[in-house]
């Protein structure tokens, strides 16, 4: 579903955020990202989802090459991922329910459909008593849950999330998981990116690490403690 | 989604956005508007300027001077010929007596030159008006050649003179205000671009963010541009607004005043009033456009 | 921090956002280029203009004209009269055959009206220019009614009418110049004043922060009130080289052209040039002050 | 320090985001809020800073009464208070270090002393590395410590940190609250508002637990799980 072929991204001020990285997620698969903040979790999400090009290498999403992807194709390989942005990036002009259901919108979808999942999906994220408030109206927590309801309006065939529950306690944290988990058992590929260490041991999924920019372990055996932190510590992140 | 569906989700978010961030829009409009308030004003300036002229224009005239002591009743064929091109509007006849009277009262300081004569010291002459626009400058020639060889006919004193000076006054007017037309209008465009484009890039983040979740141009320009649309167009109708309403003030002061008099004395027509409203919209329009280029977000 | 220090700092401020922001900095200078280019060309046309009209009124003249048949050897009298007072400028005899031969020249449909006489049928005179502006004018009517007491006088005409028309010309021009200037000046202070209430919309995250971390109101606006300085002189100065281009550009063309030719033929003096920027400096400023209000932000 | 007397927050559209809220905190107190999204805990924090009026109820900080504080001394309130917020609120148009140093420039420190203050405070944070990057340039996490060096610069008298450690991983979490403990060390009172469940347990300090914009508990025992869940669940959060 997702390769990367040797994949470097240097910044223009010549920051390398990612260096040398390959791996493949297939069909279906619920994988962690994880590694210390500017590790580069966010900039190989944004290179997935064709916001950036990477300095060098290859990346397939759904059989495409997003690199050499004409300007025309882009929103049609973005409507096929639904992503929860570490910084939300809510619409602030539009209100909550109009946020969720932008997409459904563009695409035509009838206003009382457009409702009914609308809600639902507000619904999932305990949230559809705010849906005609505007973003800065919300507490963090809730501008978050937003954001993923977002995400997951349209059924997408992959699901990017970028550290998404940092603003939620960890009963909520737990709930959002599960949603993942339930769209996860639906057959679409999920990637989390999360500093989240406890979950990730609980989960005992597929992890991928980085750390200044390299992959530096690609496991799917529970990760203990001892081998999370040696990579984990700050303060030799590449800069 | 079909065209007709995208176009109404179009005008709906626009007409939103546009009571959402009601300060940028109230902004955008007073620019559009103010600048279009110009370009009318000028507008208004420049027909009635040009209207003046036609007027005077049309006050032309070919005078046949017959010769001293010359009979109004043995010029027949002369007032006929006068008659008779297509661009004679009217042919009024200037007895000797008359014509002293005017030139006493036309010229006080040097009134002895026609007192004390036996005969009538001037001549008698036929005052020909005519349409400057109808005339064909050779048929003219021609005509004015056969007058003057008639053989009571002694001078034809032609105003085309004045006529061409006019003319050319008309042109450099006109040429003048379209110059400063273009100006103000390139103005106008460029100043709603800018504020536009500034739009735009305040609204940067929310395009961004359309793009990344798989807005594709189409939908995501459309609201935008509709909204440069919807602006222009208050914008328009603000400027013809504010127009009326000055002229309508104004209209008491310009009847005391002799520019303002002959000046301002007519709105715009109709179809300027059109093309007012009109050029704010397509303004709105372009600048939104102009905007919205990709390399620019 | 001291004033000195904490003008420094705004300064540099302004100038680094200038330069991070330039998009923004680029459309604000730009619009305050384009708003200042009209009205300092509106000022150069008035300042030509009223400079034609102040030439034709010092063409104004009061002529003697004598009884017939005087010798302008025997009018010493009238000729000390009419050079005495402060504002004449000249005295410029015209004898009898020279006022025929310009009738003749000037009128030659009538010039059968001068010709066939005895004696000379037009009177010498004198023809007096004088400066409008130095003319009083109860002195003036003093003056007038003592020449035309004066027995070999037969008559004096007195150009004031035309003066007074031309005055009035003046008037109304430089009344309809400085309205529009008005009208012009507050759109581009609006427009100005819109630009720059947009970058603050813009900015406002930035100042609310500055603000939460405990930015006084002087140091919060500091920076943006110089940053209005300095577009609004960038705007200014960048107007004042348009204007300059475009003179230099139209100059060969106006040579061939009457009105070009009478009316474009000098720049902008000194004082107007700093004038124009200055106006625009202070425009900027405004523009940030009017935008920065507290209830604004 | 910081006195709350009956505070109620009600925003325009009706909703109630602090209930007649009373505490107090005094000077060189460690105090952690907590409670579930969407709580009141930001609101409650943003009084303090009187970013924000109450609507009804008195408010003291540092012995003066915000909610009658004339505007021309605001800026004198909030500069004796080092803030991290939960959106972090960096000027883009800012370096790091210019952001980190804002306060010390326009109180017109000498610009070897910001030097040498801006540098030794982004080294705390470990991001001395970055400081002639811009905010946009950053990962979450570095905007995250970018904000909390702003907040320590200038050795405030309180420091108020809403969710500080949402984007770090563990590892740089625990070094940020040793710093806080250090600042709050040298006298600084500290209100930290967080979802960590686990680290309020450790730390064991006193906590105000925020439930639908009521203050359900107000002690410095360690916390029990089940203490903390029945308040913690979501859905009736006031809305
Ligand atoms: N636009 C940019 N220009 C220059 N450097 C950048 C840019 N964006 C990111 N970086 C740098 O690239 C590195 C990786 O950033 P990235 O956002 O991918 O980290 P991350 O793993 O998501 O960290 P975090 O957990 O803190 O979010 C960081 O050192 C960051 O400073
Ligand atoms: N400007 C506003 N207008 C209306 N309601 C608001 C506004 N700001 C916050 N609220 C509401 O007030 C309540 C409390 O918000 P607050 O931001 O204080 O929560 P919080 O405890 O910080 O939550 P989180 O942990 O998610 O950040 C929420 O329900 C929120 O929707
Ligand atoms: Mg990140
Ligand atoms: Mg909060």
């Amino acid at each position: 579903m997702i390769s990367f072929f040797d994949v470097t991204k240097r910044f223009p001020g010549g920051q390398v955020a990612l260096d040398r990285v390959s791996f493949e997620i297939g069909a279906g698969e619920f994988v962690f990202l994880t590694g210390p903040s500017g590790a580069g979790k966010t900039t190989l999400l944004s290179l997935i989802l064709r916001q950036d090009l990477p300095t060098h290498g290859r990346i397939l999403v759904n059989g495409r090459n997003v690199v050499s992807l004409p300007r025309t194709k882009i929103p049609f390989l973005r409507r096929s991922i639904g992503v929860v942005f570490q910084d939300f990036r809510l619409i602030p002009r539009k209100t909550v329910f109009e946020n969720v259901t932008y997409l459904p919108r563009i695409l035509g979808l009838g206003s009382e459909k457009q409702r009914t999942l609308g809600y639902e999906t507000l619904r999932r994220v305990g949230l559809a008593h705010k849906a005609n408030a505007f973003p800065l109206e919300l507490s963090g927590g809730e501008q978050q849950r937003v954001a993923i309801a977002r995400a997951l309006v349209n059924d997408p065939a992959i699901l990017v999330a970028d550290e998404p529950t940092g603003n939620l306690d960890e009963d909520l944290s737990d709930e959002i998981f599960e949603l993942f988990r339930e769209i996860h058992l639906r057959g679409t590929t999920v990637i989390v990116a999360t500093h989240d260490r406890d979950r990730i041991r609980r989960a005992g999924q597929r992890v991928l690490v980085l750390h200044g920019g390299r992959l530096v372990r690609d496991g799917d055996a529970p990760v203990e403690n001892s081998e999370l932190e040696p990579v984990l510590s700050r303060g030799e992140n590449g800069g | 989604m079909t065209l007709g569906k995208a176009l109404y989700y179009f005008a709906r978010e626009a007409l939103l956005n546009l009571f959402r961030s009601w300060k940028t829009s109230l902004l955008a409009v007073t620019t559009i508007a103010v600048s279009l308030f110009i370009g009318g004003f000028f507008l208004m300036l420049a027909a009635n300027a040009s209207r003046l002229i036609e007027d005077w224009k049309s006050e032309a005239m070919v005078v046949v001077y017959f010769a001293p002591t010359t009979d109004l009743n043995e010029v027949d064929a002369a007032r006929s010929l006068a008659g008779s091109p297509a661009w004679v509007e009217g042919v009024d006849e200037v007895t000797a007596p008359q014509a002293r009277e005017r030139f006493r009262a036309s010229f006080p300081s040097v009134a002895t030159l026609v007192e004390g004569w036996e005969e009538e010291p001037l001549p008698a002459s036929l005052e020909v008006s005519f349409d400057p626009l109808l005339v064909e400058d050779h048929a003219f020639e021609a005509w004015l050649g056969e007058l003057e060889e008639l053989p009571e006919v002694e001078l034809v004193d032609d105003d085309r003179d004045w006529v061409d000076q006019l003319e050319l006054a008309l042109q450099l007017v006109l040429g003048l205000g379209l110059a400063l037309g273009a100006v103000l209008l390139g103005a106008a465009i460029l100043t709603i671009a800018s504020v536009i484009r500034l739009t735009a890039i305040l609204y940067q983040d929310e395009i961004d963010v359309m793009r990344l979740v798989g807005a594709t141009e189409f939908y995501l320009r459309g609201p935008f541009y509709v909204e440069g649309l919807w602006q222009g167009l208050l914008g328009g109708l603000v400027a013809l607004g504010a127009l009326f309403g000055g002229f309508v003030a104004v209209q008491p002061m310009a009847e005391g005043s002799l520019l303002l008099g002959t000046m301002g004395t007519t709105f715009l027509a109709w179809p300027q009033q059109v093309l007012l409203v009109g050029v704010g919209a397509v303004a709105g329009l372009l600048g939104a456009i102009f905007s919205l280029r990709r390399e620019a977000i």
